[in-house]
């Protein structure tokens, strides 16, 4: 009956669920911040939930360590459609400094697909509500990526295929064909 | 068929199965199906027999019975009838239950079982019949003590039931010493004096003996019915180690006659006894017991673990709503004018309406408790849970037995505690006492629903019985469910004709001589219940629509219910299904379900002083498994 | 001075012939090598004459042939003094005492040993696997050098972790790893009869990231404070400064004194809003959100204030090895003064609004109680060690960076329980303000901010320090090695201490305690899990875990 | 008292009043010396590796992928805005920008990548080697590793695929060893 | 009108109970420095919990029911209720019973939908939650049967407009015991014991989401409104029955006042743990049933 109200409604009223999967604290701290005087997403209808049942999206922290990664999954599981992931600092995008360690499986986007990603470490917690903001679509995104060229060079010459559109040029010009290992 | 035939035709019915039991004793499925058979005959028959005495063709059946030298006086008036008839449905379902409950029993017991069972029914028989204080109550309470302390006995495994059996036993005949010796005391008392007799003679008595009279009686058939402190000694022991059949009997019937005696005592010999009985002092001392039993009988059964025991002392906090609900009534009757002595009416009503509805309600418990331990083997609440799938059918059965005896809006149990309770509170609107305990009576309801909310979640809703008990758990035979049914089906035409057996009660009580409120239940009479001062909308209107009153409530909340439904639905929303979340680590299993010893485990601690704290969960196997609930030096 | 002469005469004496060598490296150090076989009595000696024990640090020595190689420090705090007992085994039979008999809290230690570096200990009551997933193949050390940091061998579906059966008449409740009251991943398996807790299990390091073998193979010296500093996101700065006073210690280079006077003032910037952060956490653990706000509130000033000073609220990135990268000059010296004013002014109204709410006191008082006898049993430190009477901090124990100079007390408290933590901790945020207005004021002019390592840091040096921590103390162990890097870096984080009491904090209590009980200590779980797992046991109930590779209870799930 | 107590919480919050800043409809920029997202300026960057070598996230890479073209990869998704690469660079082309408004649902948005034209070396026709010939001589080269495939073969992410064989010397991959041989 | 005041009592109900809770919110939220959400908020988040997955997470019908009945039977109670001093058809088939029993059998259906979720979170919430009925229900009870012994009557409308009829000592002293309670009685804090979302996670609505969990908190939404109505209409009944429309605008009045109230208590406030709580709701059934007996006695 009112299908496209309730799908309006969700973007206005998103309910966090926090979970940490191995973050020093920097970004779990700023996370709480953001519910605090000055920041307040509470005025974007956004409030720290503590059951994932009641949550809309994921605040993922954290680099994802070997014994969270299914205990995350299994939270992403337990949040009802449709749900949000919000990956928040540089451990839970891509694992950060540690991304690589025995311990560490290295971002979130290796145990749940992942929405936005907010960088920073720890990101502001202005840069928390850009991303949130992003999501509810209240501001435009700022970043794009970046390709500079010390001067005009025949790359074409390089370009046997559309590798570098992929960017995995550098790989898939060593001879390395494997997906499983793209970076992206 | 008359009274008599009926009477004597399930007499028979009885003795035919006693005696088919007796000889078949080798052949146990002979045993079991010609006791099934004799027995629910008998039942019928007397049920036949209580209809009519209802109905009342013509006059109360009044005679006496000769065995040689030894002569009694019975009554079958309406009264008697109104418990006979309740006697037959539960001892038909108990019956029909037995016969496949009793699967499991080996024919030694199998045949000892049937023996006594006839007896017992007889005893019942005796006892709601008799009209003396001498040698037929002796014999009848005799039969039945006996009888049920051998039921008792059976009902477990030997080093299990021989104490609470033998305390059951003695506390039966401390009993019938209590209730023989209080006659004697009246002056020119004989013995074999019908009831009505000794009421006249009281009439003369001295004020001692009249206060020892009611006293010793009030003790005696108090402690049957299960009155503080008296029905703790025996009644949870009794009723927990019964097989679960003879405790619906137990619960359904015999404490209820109790409560007949007292109604016979209080509303009828009282009356004989006239200006001698002091109305006001006996309905405080009845107000005041009643509403003790029933607050502490149902907090203790909040502490249980064990649900047979669960049941058992919320059978104690029921009758206690019964036997306030009498005192109230006397005192209501006592204070003067005429709208009150109609509310005194409505309170009593309420009392026995209440007392057919916990008979029904209460076995219909204990049956659905019988299933549980067949299918699962355990009594012990922690190890329930998430039944629900297994057992359907008992499960609904079990939920709406709870919910009837929580007394929530369109049940049985909420008619008879809205007449009884709100009767109370108008009647007693002058009194502090009456007021008082009317709260207590509320607050106690919470309780109940405490007690049930528990049973019925924790057993039937919650999870935990796949891993908790080894067997197999499938639903019960359809033998052990027809009268589970049956009983559910009355219960719910308790709860939506309440009308019916408003009329029923009235019927019942007009046909009983010698009834202290005699003559406010004509016909009459019934319609000006609608006087102003009352607010119980049961009796507005005429005819069908009268009835309804608690159907309106019902039609509110399930149209309610599908709007709420269509609201869930309205857009859209798939249902999935995902594990229990459990913070991400452990997943569900048998250590970190929520059980029944955390339930409550802070109000348990307030009220330690209302006793029973000590839980102690004994299954058959021998198996030790509980905790101490909550006493005060628990920490 | 002359507690470290008498240490060490009583030590030659006492253990003659296992007595190997000493290093009297600095005023307040003494590295003392024992054989072997001596371990445990060089222990008992030591623990006779009043240590604390701090920390066990197990390395495989990859130059010098003496193949692996085991520490354990004890602390004299009366002293000034701290105690480094060095052994070694051969390579191939890496077998040595255990000192978990005498001192319990070796044996955690002892146990990481075993899983990261494959030691064996004789006479460890339990040596089993600590760090390590259950999952995580046999004979896989990672903090071998053989084992690059980045293995990770597969996950096995099945195995699974067998928790403890809760005692009888008990169930467990499970808290965490996600769970509102606990902002990091650990489990606590917590029994509850009733509301009352009565017992609990600990399962961490699921916040363990390798860092320290990251350190090892990957970084360099100066790269390696800004991953210390991310061990805690609140309490980084700690980490990176205790991993650059190890390592100047340990290279002999004494940093200019301005430099300490910055790391001082960062240090305590950071204890500030540690504290008050605490503050609204707790107000939040016991549903007071006001509090968290406004507490919050007044901290997020601290908060531009470092973003001003350092470029960033939290990871300030401010040590390096030899010094400190940005300047606090007169103008943010200034700002600072000012932002301290304004907070100061704040927090003595918000102390005065809840220090007497008796609402308050409800819920805090009496709860997590811990005499100072069982305090000092299990050796707490920092403010969960001063709210019961116990006067122990590094700052004034082990003066480090430029707390010689500076004036302050150390608030001691003894009502033993989470009201007496609360206490402290806003009682330290006035005396932090004190230290850094005093840093401002006697901070030297000039100076140069770090100084060049011009030469190499030679291999093999070992150093320790101590900082306080706003939990408390954390000790760091460095020991240098070649290509510019640490070989072995070892942190162990004040919490780690802390979090053994907690079960004995929290007995008896009721189920909603449980949040401000374990928050009261503060725990910062990813401090204490990089590189370590603790276990607690009840104290009356044994809890042993048996990790068996095969389908368990966690597993099993009700489908009905 | 505890009136009292109420009062002046309820004080607290009205003497500070409400503090909300309208952050993403007014901006908000970071003071100066932020360390936001760095920017390489292409046109003083010389390919020494530097910043890659001393990244602690390792987040920089460099690779030949020709003797005359280096490309520099950087992905601000892992980086954790130390500021390190700005202290090493030589050139001083590394700037911390005050750009922190990073979010975004495309990780590609976070990589800046830069195409260095390299000299050629009149001694052996190429620029600096950064071709390595195995993972010793890598280890080097600190912190240089992400692009090298030989090492990425043993990054696991929990994967079914991990043989005991792996820790074993394969042709592709050698065992690390003592330096000092 | 009497079959229109069936509608009126139910759109009341419906459409201002989330507004309410923006109210508190908001307020809380000023309270905390902050800005705070819009005070239609509560209207946009019931609409996207209906848009939500509808996660099961056990198989029994009684999860499915609960949330039903809990919301009908807090419906049925609304349904019934005089407002605005205007009876309406269905007024007539209840009393002060019923109105009791309908608003436990809301509590009960929450605690058994807690019960069924198997959640150990839940199973406390629930076990708390059915100890705060247990000893605040005789609270409401002594507050409606104060009405029903002053009135001499057990109807709704009478026992209600009977409580302020004298104002004696039972009167005060019920007021004071009423706005003791009424903290625990919307559930917030210091009394939000049994949903404590720090450590049980919600306690009973841990497993419920979506649909289902908009349908409690709708619930509880309408429960609160109906407390304060209660007091409204109870207590500070001075406005004699006159225009129904300004009569309900003054109802709706005292309402917001008393989420005011509500609101500010909530926000500088800790939680209570529940034996704390049930001390100080036996202290209240205490003064209650004091009460009671002063009313008794015509005082």
């Amino acid at each position: 009956m009112w299908e496209k109200l309730v799908k309006r409604a969700f973007r206005r009223s998103i309910w966090v669920y926090h979970c940490n999967s191995g973050a020093c604290n920097g970004c779990d701290i700023e996370i709480l911040n953001v519910l605090t005087p000055y920041y307040d997403v509470e005025r974007f209808g956004i409030r720290l939930v503590s059951s994932p049942r009641h949550a809309d999206a994921m605040l993922l922290s954290g680099a994802v360590t070997r014994p969270t990664l299914p205990l995350v999954k299994k939270a992403y599981q337990a949040i009802p459609a449709p749900k949000l992931v919000f990956a928040i600092g540089s451990c839970a995008i891509g694992g950060g400094c540690w991304y690589d360690t025995y311990n560490v499986t290295g971002g979130g986007d290796k145990a749940i697909p992942v929405n936005y990603f907010i960088p920073g470490c720890p990101p502001r917690p202005e840069a928390i509500i850009y991303g949130i903001a992003l999501a509810l679509g209240l501001v435009d995104k700022k970043v794009a990526p970046v390709e500079l060229k010390q001067m005009e060079f025949p790359v074409d010459m390089y370009r046997q295929t559309k590798l570098w559109e992929q960017r995995n040029v550098i790989y898939k010009l060593l001879g390395e064909e494997d997906d499983r290992y793209n970076l992206y | 068929m008359s009274v008599l035939a009926g009477f004597y035709l399930s007499l028979l019915s009885l003795s035919l199965s006693l005696i088919t039991a007796l000889i078949f004793g080798r052949k146990p499925e002979v045993v079991r199906v010609a006791g099934t058979l004799f027995i629910s005959l008998s039942c019928i028959f007397l049920a036949l027999g209580a209809i009519s005495a209802i109905t009342g063709e013509g006059h109360p059946a009044e005679f006496e019975v000769n065995l040689g030298i030894f002569h009694f006086p019975i009554l079958i008036d309406g009264l008697s009838g109104l418990f006979l008839l309740l006697l037959s449905i539960l001892g038909l379902t108990s019956v029909i239950y037995s016969s496949a409950f009793t699967k499991k029993n080996e024919p030694g017991r199998l045949q000892k079982y049937y023996l006594a069972l006839p007896v017992f029914i007889a005893g019942l028989i005796g006892l709601l019949t008799v009209d003396d204080l001498g040698l037929g109550f002796t014999l009848s309470w005799q039969l039945m003590a006996i009888s049920s302390y051998f039921l008792v006995r059976m009902g477990r495994p030997d080093k299990i039931s021989v104490r609470p059996a033998r305390v059951y036993l003695l506390f039966m005949e401390a009993d019938w010493l209590m209730i023989i010796s209080s006659a004697f005391l009246t002056k020119n008392y004989q013995f074999g004096d019908s009831l009505a007799v000794i009421g006249e003679k009281l009439a003369h008595s001295g004020r001692i003996e009249i206060l020892i009279f009611f006293s010793l009686l009030l003790a005696g058939f108090g402690l049957k019915a299960g009155l503080f402190p008296l029905g703790q000694f025996w009644i949870p022991g009794a009723y927990s180690t019964a097989s679960p059949p003879v405790s619906a009997l137990l619960a359904g019937i015999l404490e209820k006659t109790g409560v007949f005696g007292l109604i016979r005592i209080f509303f009828f010999v009282a009356k004989e006894a006239g200006a001698n009985f002091n109305p006001d002092l006996w309905g405080k001392v009845l107000v005041i017991s009643g509403t003790l039993t029933l607050f502490i009988g149902t907090v203790q059964a909040m502490k249980q673990s064990d649900y047979l025991r669960l049941l058992g002392y919320s059978s104690i906090g029921q009758v206690g709503y019964i036997i306030f609900a009498l005192g109230s009534s006397l005192l209501a009757w006592n204070s003067g004018s005429q709208a009150i002595r109609h509310l005194a009416a409505v309170i009593f009503l309420g009392a026995l309406y209440h007392s057919l509805n916990h008979g029904i309600f209460k076995s219909l418990l204990f049956l659905v408790g019988g299933s549980l331990l067949y299918s699962t083997g355990t009594r012990d609440l922690n190890r329930l849970g998430g039944l629900l799938a297994a057992m359907p059918v008992t499960g609904i059965l079990a939920a709406l037995s709870s919910y009837s005896i929580a007394g929530m809006p369109a049940s049985s149990g909420f008619v008879s505690k809205w007449l009884m309770i709100s009767g109370n509170f108008l009647a007693g609107r002058n009194s502090l006492l009456l007021t008082f305990s009317g709260i207590v009576a509320l607050f106690t309801a919470a309780f109940t629903l405490a007690c049930y909310v528990k049973f019925f979640g924790l057993a039937f809703t919650s999870v935990g019985a796949q891993w908790k008990i080894k067997k197999e758990i499938k639903e019960v035979p359809t033998l052990m469910l027809i009268p589970k049914i049956l009983l559910m089906l009355i219960c719910l035409s308790q709860a939506f004709m309440p009308l019916v057996y408003v009329n029923l009660l009235s019927k019942s009580l007009n046909h009983s001589e010698d009834f202290l409120f005699s003559g406010m239940f004509t016909g009459h009479n019934l319609t000006n219940f609608k006087a102003e001062v009352l607010s119980l909308k049961i009796f507005d209107g005429r005819n069908l629509l009268a009835a309804t009153g608690p159907l309106i409530i019902l039609l509110i909340i399930v149209v309610l219910i599908f709007l709420a439904r269509w609201f869930r639905q309205s857009a859209g929303s798939a249902e999935v299904t995902v594990p229990v979340w459990l913070c991400g680590y452990q997943d569900l299993n048998q250590d970190n379900i929520y059980v029944d010893r955390n339930m409550f485990s802070d109000l348990k601690k307030i009220f330690w002083w209302t006793g029973g704290n000590k839980v102690i969960v004994v299954d058959d196997e021998g198996e030790l498994a509980g905790c101490n609930a909550g006493t005060k030096k628990d920490e | 001075m002359a507690k470290k002469e008498e240490l060490r005469e009583l030590l030659k004496a006492e253990l003659k012939d296992d007595f190997i060598g000493e290093e009297l490296a600095g005023e307040r150090r003494l590295f003392v090598d024992v054989h072997n076989r001596a371990l445990v009595k060089t222990a008992e000696i030591l623990m006779k004459q009043g240590a604390r024990y701090q920390v066990g640090v197990g390395y495989e020595s990859r130059k010098g042939g003496r193949g692996l190689a085991l520490v354990h420090t004890f602390a004299f705090d009366n002293d000034a003094l701290i105690v480094i007992v060095r052994t070694f085994a051969p390579e191939d039979n890496p077998e040595f005492d255990s000192l978990t008999p005498i001192i319990p809290g070796a044996g955690w230690s002892e146990r990481e040993c075993i899983d990261l570096l494959g030691f064996r200990f004789k006479n460890h009551p339990g040596p089993k696997r600590l760090v390590l997933s259950d999952d995580w193949p046999e004979g896989i050390y990672p903090l071998r050098h053989d084992v690059p940091h980045d293995l990770m061998p597969p996950a096995t579906r099945d195995v699974v972790f067998r928790l403890e059966q809760p005692p009888p008449g008990t169930s467990i409740v499970p808290f965490g790893p996600f769970h509102s009251s606990l902002h990091e991943p650990a489990h606590f398996s917590v029994y509850v009869d009733g509301e009352n807790i009565k017992g609990c299990e600990y399962r961490g390091f699921m916040t363990h990231r390798g860092i320290e073998k990251l350190a090892q193979t990957e970084l360099t010296y100066n790269d390696v404070p800004f991953v210390a500093e991310r061990i805690c996101g609140i309490c980084g700065s700690v980490h990176s400064v205790n991993y650059a006073q190890a390592v100047e210690a340990a290279a002999g280079i004494k940093i200019s004194r301005r430099a300490e006077f910055i790391r001082v003032v960062m240090l305590e910037l950071e204890r500030l809003h540690s504290h008050l952060l605490w503050l609204g956490v707790a107000g939040h653990l016991i549903g007071f959100d006001t509090v968290f706000m406004q507490a919050w509130r007044i901290r997020e000033r601290i908060m531009w204030l470092a973003e001003r000073l350092t470029g960033n609220r939290k990871t300030y990135g401010m040590v390096i090895v030899g010094g400190v990268r940005r300047d606090i000059n007169k103008e943010k010296a200034e700002d600072i003064k000012q932002v301290l004013k304004e907070v100061e002014r704040e927090m003595l109204s918000l102390e005065k609004a809840i220090i007497n709410d008796k609402t308050i006191h409800k819920r805090t008082r009496g709860v997590g109680y811990l005499s100072k006898e069982d305090a000092l049993k299990w050796n707490l430190i920092g403010p969960v060690a001063r709210a019961r009477g116990i006067a122990i901090d590094a700052r004034k124990d082990h003066p480090y960076a430029a707390y010689d100079e500076l004036e302050f007390e150390v608030p001691v408290v003894d009502y033993g329980d989470v009201w007496g933590t609360l206490v402290v901790r806003v009682k330290e945020v006035y005396e932090a303000i004190n230290i850094i207005r005093q840093c401002l004021n006697k901070m030297p002019a000039d100076g140069p901010l770090a100084i060049d390592l011009d030469a190499p840091i030679p291999s093999g040096r070992q150093a320790l320090s101590v900082v306080e921590a706003p939990r408390g103390e954390a000790v760091h162990y460095v020991l240098t090695g070649e290509e510019n890097k640490p070989e072995r870096w070892r942190v162990r984080a004040p919490t780690y201490a802390n979090l053994q009491a907690v079960p004995e904090m929290l007995m008896n209590n009721k189920l909603a305690d449980f949040p401000i009980i374990v928050g009261s200590i503060d725990p910062c779980i990813s401090c204490t899990d990089r590189v370590v797992v603790i276990e607690i046991g009840l104290q009356k109930i044994k809890v042993m875990r048996k990790e068996e590779l095969e389908t368990i209870s966690r597993k099993m799930r009700f489908e009905g | 008292m505890w009136l009292w107590n109420k009062l002046k919480q309820l004080a607290i919050s009205l003497r500070a009043g409400v503090v909300t800043l309208h952050y993403p409809f007014e901006p908000r920029p970071a003071p100066a010396g932020f360390r936001g997202q760095p920017v390489w300026d292409h046109t003083k960057c010389i390919g020494c590796a530097g910043c890659a070598n001393h990244c602690p996230a390792r987040t920089i890479f460099l690779r030949d992928i020709c003797q005359e073209v280096r490309i520099l990869l950087y992905d601000s998704a892992r980086c954790t805005y130390c500021g390190r690469c700005v202290d090493l660079c030589p050139e001083k082309a590394i700037t911390m920008s005050d750009k922190f408004e990073l979010a975004t649902d495309n990780r590609q948005d976070l990589t800046q990548a830069i195409e260095l034209f390299m000299m050629t070396c009149q001694r052996c026709g190429r620029c600096y080697d950064l071709e390595i010939k195995n993972y010793i001589d890598r280890l080097t080269l600190l912190g240089y590793r992400y692009d090298s495939l030989e090492v990425r073969k043993v990054i696991k992410k929990s994967t079914s695929e991990f043989q005991p064989e792996m820790l074993e010397k394969t042709a592709t991959y050698q065992r690390p060893e003592r330096l000092e041989k | 009108m009497k079959v229109a005041a069936i509608f009126i009592n139910l759109a009341y109900f419906l459409l201002l109970a989330p507004f309410l809770e923006g109210v508190m919110r908001k307020l809380t939220a000023r309270i905390q420095s902050r800005q705070g959400p819009p005070l239609y908020q509560p209207y946009l988040d019931l609409l996207k919990l209906l848009g939500k997955e509808n996660i099961v997470s056990s198989k029994n019908w009684a999860f499915r029911l609960a949330p039903l009945l809990a919301f009908s039977s807090m419906l049925a109670v609304v349904l019934l209720v005089p407002l605005a001093g205007a009876e309406n058809l269905l007024s007539h088939s209840s009393d002060l019973m019923t109105l009791i029993y309908l608003l436990t059998l809301s509590g009960f259906s929450i605690l058994v939908g807690a019960l069924a979720s198997g959640n150990p979170f839940a199973g406390v919430g629930a076990s708390r939650e059915m100890m705060t009925i247990i000893m605040l229900e005789p609270v409401l009870a002594m507050t409606l049967i104060l009405g029903a012994v002053k009135s001499e009557s057990f109807t709704i409308s009478s026992a209600l407009s009977g409580i302020g009829r004298n104002h004696g000592f039972s009167y005060f002293l019920m007021l004071v015991v009423y706005l003791l309670a009424l903290q625990a009685f919307v559930s917030r804090q210091p009394f939000d014991i049994p949903e404590a979302e720090v450590e049980i996670l919600e306690g009973p609505y841990v497993e419920y989401s979506g649909p289902n969990y908009a349908l409690f908190r709708y619930t509880l939404n309408i429960k609160r409104m109906f407390y304060a109505w209660l007091f409204v209409v109870s207590f500070l009944n001075f406005v004699p029955s006159g225009n129904f429309w300004l009569k309900l605008l003054l109802e709706t009045a005292g309402i917001l006042i008393l989420f005011v109230l509500i609101s500010v208590i909530g926000a500088t406030h800790p939680r209570f743990r529940i034996d704390q709580a049930i001390k100080y709701y036996t202290l209240l059934v205490v003064l209650s049933l004091i009460a009671i007996g002063l009313g008794v006695k015509g005082w």
